[in-house]
């Protein structure tokens, strides 16, 4: 089994996600009672049960499609301000997968997309303070759950810049960013994935 | 929580079903959308659609402000949550009469960058569109480095105004300008007795004691600048005023519009018990509105408080778009 | 309780004055009352007034529907109490255009007798005066013994009525003969999922659990029929529906108009999806609303739920008054 | 000190009537409250309240015009039902007092009165069943505290015919009715009033 991201593995990692944003659907609403209006999970879990309802409608034939498909079904179902950010990172993906297949490249045109869409930066408190760290271990080949962790654990101690939190100012400080929780889940659902690292 | 609903899931969807089928004369949906599009959009042929909306949670906001003289169109997104950029997309392309179509966007991250996203798509079918994003509340410290001030209430008066100008023929120009205008004389700032349950979330936002009120919150149960214990209405008042002031500079020289809006738990006479306190510290600066509305205009599902939006009227043009004749379920 | 008000005491005049001072340009106060008339009233020249009232706590009602096309005068009495004979004799008498003045009282004992008083009153200065005592509330067993079925949300469609027809010259016969044929065909039953506090009394009418509702609940937290653990709104919209159709015999060959009617504290949200179950409920018996309204135009002060009203329209006129355009507040 | 009724010894009898319902006012809207919309206190406070305000301002030189200004007050200043009630009973014994001082008589019409108002009899769970049987009482010379007791504890196994807690049927039975206890105070006055009875 060589180690790359093909269409059964990305469809397997999507799941894996999926898995986990609906188990922790009222986790990821709960963080965003505090420092949001308390819907991440809600919102997060409409997208990727769409997400799983269109791949199973109609399977991808080529890596391209996958990340495409993905991204409408966010990009569609989500709303609020996660949705049209993971549609724009499976947006860049579907993109970038037309010139490779490593993630880590395929995950820093994400973020780079993210950053852009959002004019969020790392410190901000938003899923930035995810994305680009693992993008970058990702790239070194490094990714482990460890790393995860602290990045999202990171962002409990920041003041938030961009989003709801940010009209909280100093009183945001102290509580993990929802959507940098959910985005933990996406890279942790890539380690749970056989054979795509 | 206990509401009259069926599936907490459903909320929006069986809502503007609900609107949509007993007001007719007023509205249409778009299939397979919870876009909400005048009944009479053709009437709008040779002018320029305006298009608004938001996460729901906010009724009559913003669907109730769709008709003759108002909106053209209303997306509603789930609760407290943007509406997506392919149907912001749909009202757009139904909006539009070769003249463009006017956004009206509240300045929340997710509202923006999907009213964005929409954008773009509309810019393939080469319609012209134009956004304005209303930022009226003060109760949020403003900077450039962060998402900056929250639209809230006055997004109401933004929508009358707009509204009227392009029943009479503006352009998406003039109502750029219009627009550009008008929003730095808009301010808002509230208050909570009670949070907002969210249908899917079951708890409320925030929790208060019995004797305790929040000043500044937002109207997604976002938390506001101070916590104290209740207070008669006057006080209240005085202390909306005082924060409203502050940014406005009050002045009898001046001409205002007021809007106080209930949350959607705080009955009228509430509300007229406040607006006669504020009428009260307003008649001591010398003040007597121009034009004034009290009542549920942008509420927070069954959040109890009231917010007061005071609008400079800087040009006379600005009191005749607020009398304007509008033909809606909600103003 | 917690409320946005001064003095317990007092609300009623605050009220009274923050309401009218906030909308001149349809309301004047009777000096030393808490009767509120038409701004306007002079254009009424020649035409009968219209005038009701009854406890306050129910607004918009009744002043909310003072003007042009609906009524002439509301006179608020103290919280859910009726207000007093010389007051109502001060606003009958303001009313009166030669043409004499028709009343909307609804079923109490208590309005029913002070508005007689003031009828004896106006009778000694020769105004002519009709009654209409509005009873449309199905929940409660009428009966000859007893006060009978108690005057709730239907009132408001016999203002809108009664307003038209005035409007359009209907002389105080007419009125009568209208008004005695419109009342039986209007039917209202409510339901409550949390019930009043009155300010001076400072605690809720009655008390129901987390997750319990009340059938058949007036617009005084008086207690209706049955309680029950909250069921979706389509479970409710059916016993409603139900208990019309025993008392109007629903029927897929007659007109109906349809009022969906906030008690205050429910959000239009969870009033839009009853619609929606209502409509669907309807339909399936082959009816679809001649003419609909969702809002709060009846409330409890703060009382969570909502009342459904249905009337028969027998004659297509009557279609044509409720169409009939206004200019008040709340309608 | 001759035993009848002057401008003095009524005003007295008001001023104790007054005290009592301002003491009990919580008490009577708490009756009001199963069984109507709990209010009673709240309206009759503010009836005795304005009443006392008419006396104080303008003492009134005749029986009759004590007696008028007494019902003006109450009928101008509590509304509800017992507003019209309590002001057509003083309107009556008002007219009555042209031609009696006896208050046996001037409470027979005052009952007369209140029952042409508000079309009840005995025995519907108001106020009329502390009216009757005690103005028949005051004729015989024979009112007492057990008397007044006795009436207004009468109306609690009573199903209410008229007023709100008629609209609840079988359900009025087991509670006094709020404005039979407010006549019960009235009563009591009287019989705390020296030198009237
Ligand atoms: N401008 C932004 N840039 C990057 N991420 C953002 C931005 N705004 C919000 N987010 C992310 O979105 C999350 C909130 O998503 P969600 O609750 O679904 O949307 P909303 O805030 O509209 O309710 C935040 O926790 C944060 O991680
Ligand atoms: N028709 C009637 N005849 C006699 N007494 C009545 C009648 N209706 C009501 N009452 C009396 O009035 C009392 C209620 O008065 P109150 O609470 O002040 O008025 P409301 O019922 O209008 O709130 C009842 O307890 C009853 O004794
Ligand atoms: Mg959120
Ligand atoms: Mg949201
Ligand atoms: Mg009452
Ligand atoms: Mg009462």
């Amino acid at each position: 089994m060589t180690m790359a991201l093909t269409v059964d593995n990305l469809i397997e990692w999507i799941n894996n996600f999926s898995q986990k944003v609906n188990e922790h659907k009222d986790y990821l609403s709960e963080l965003d009672t505090p420092i949001g209006d308390g819907d991440h999970g809600n919102n997060m879990a409409r997208g990727v049960n769409a997400v799983q309802e269109s791949l199973t409608n109609k399977k991808p034939a080529e890596l391209t499609d996958a990340f495409k498909q993905v991204a409408m079904a966010l990009i569609s179902k989500v709303g609020g301000a996660s949705g049209p950010l993971y549609g724009t990172a499976f947006l860049e993906m579907a993109k970038k997968s037309k010139d490779t297949t490593d993630l880590g490249e395929l995950f820093t045109a994400a973020n780079e997309g993210v950053k852009k869409r959002g004019g969020a930066k790392v410190g901000d408190k938003t899923m930035v303070d995810v994305f680009e760290p693992l993008a970058e271990k990702l790239t070194q080949g490094l990714l482990e759950q460890s790393e995860i962790d602290e990045a999202v654990e990171g962002t409990k101690d920041l003041v938030a810049k961009k989003g709801r939190a940010s009209y909280l100012g100093e009183r945001s400080v102290g509580h993990l960013d929802p959507g940098a929780m959910s985005s933990g889940y996406l890279f942790s659902a890539l380690i749970e994935t056989e054979g795509i690292l | 929580m206990k509401k009259i609903i069926n599936d907490a899931g459903n909320v929006v969807p069986e809502m503007v079903d609900g609107l949509v089928r007993s007001y007719p004369q007023y509205l249409r949906q778009i299939p397979d959308t919870e876009a909400v599009m005048r009944a009479d959009e053709d009437s709008m042929a040779g002018k320029v659609g305006i298009v608004s909306g938001g996460g729901s949670g906010h009724e009559p906001a913003h669907a109730g402000f769709v008709g003759k003289g108002m909106l053209s169109g209303a997306v509603c997104g789930q609760v407290f949550t943007s509406p997506t950029p392919d149907q912001i997309y749909e009202a757009i392309k139904q909006a539009d009469h070769g003249k463009g179509v006017f956004l009206v966007v509240k300045n929340y991250s997710g509202d923006v960058m999907n009213f964005d996203m929409a954008k773009d798509l509309a810019e393939v079918d080469d319609i012209q569109t134009k956004t304005i994003v209303v930022d009226d509340d003060i109760a949020v410290e403003d900077s450039l480095f962060t998402q900056g001030k929250r639209g809230v209430a006055g997004t109401v008066l933004m929508h009358k105004i707009l509204g009227a100008a392009a029943d009479q023929g503006a352009s998406l120009d003039d109502l750029d300008q219009l627009a550009q205008a008008v929003l730095p004389n808009i301010k808002t700032i509230g208050i909570a007795l009670h949070a907002a349950t969210v249908p899917e979330v079951g708890k409320p936002g925030f929790e208060l004691e019995d004797d305790e009120i929040e000043y500044g919150v937002g109207i997604h149960s976002e938390p506001g600048y101070k916590r104290e214990k209740i207070k008669p209405s006057k006080e209240m008042a005085e202390e909306l005023v005082a924060q409203i002031d502050k940014s406005l500079q009050l002045d009898s020289s001046k001409k205002y519009a007021v809007m106080v809006n209930g949350m959607g738990a705080t009955p009228l006479m509430e509300q007229y018990i406040f607006s006669h306190d504020l009428l009260d510290l307003l008649k001591n600066k010398g003040i007597t509105p121009s034009f004034m509305k009290v009542g549920n205009y942008m509420t927070s599902l069954d959040m109890a408080g009231l917010s007061l939006t005071v609008f400079e009227i800087k040009e006379d043009k600005w009191l005749d778009y607020l009398n304007y004749p509008v033909e809606t379920i909600g103003w």
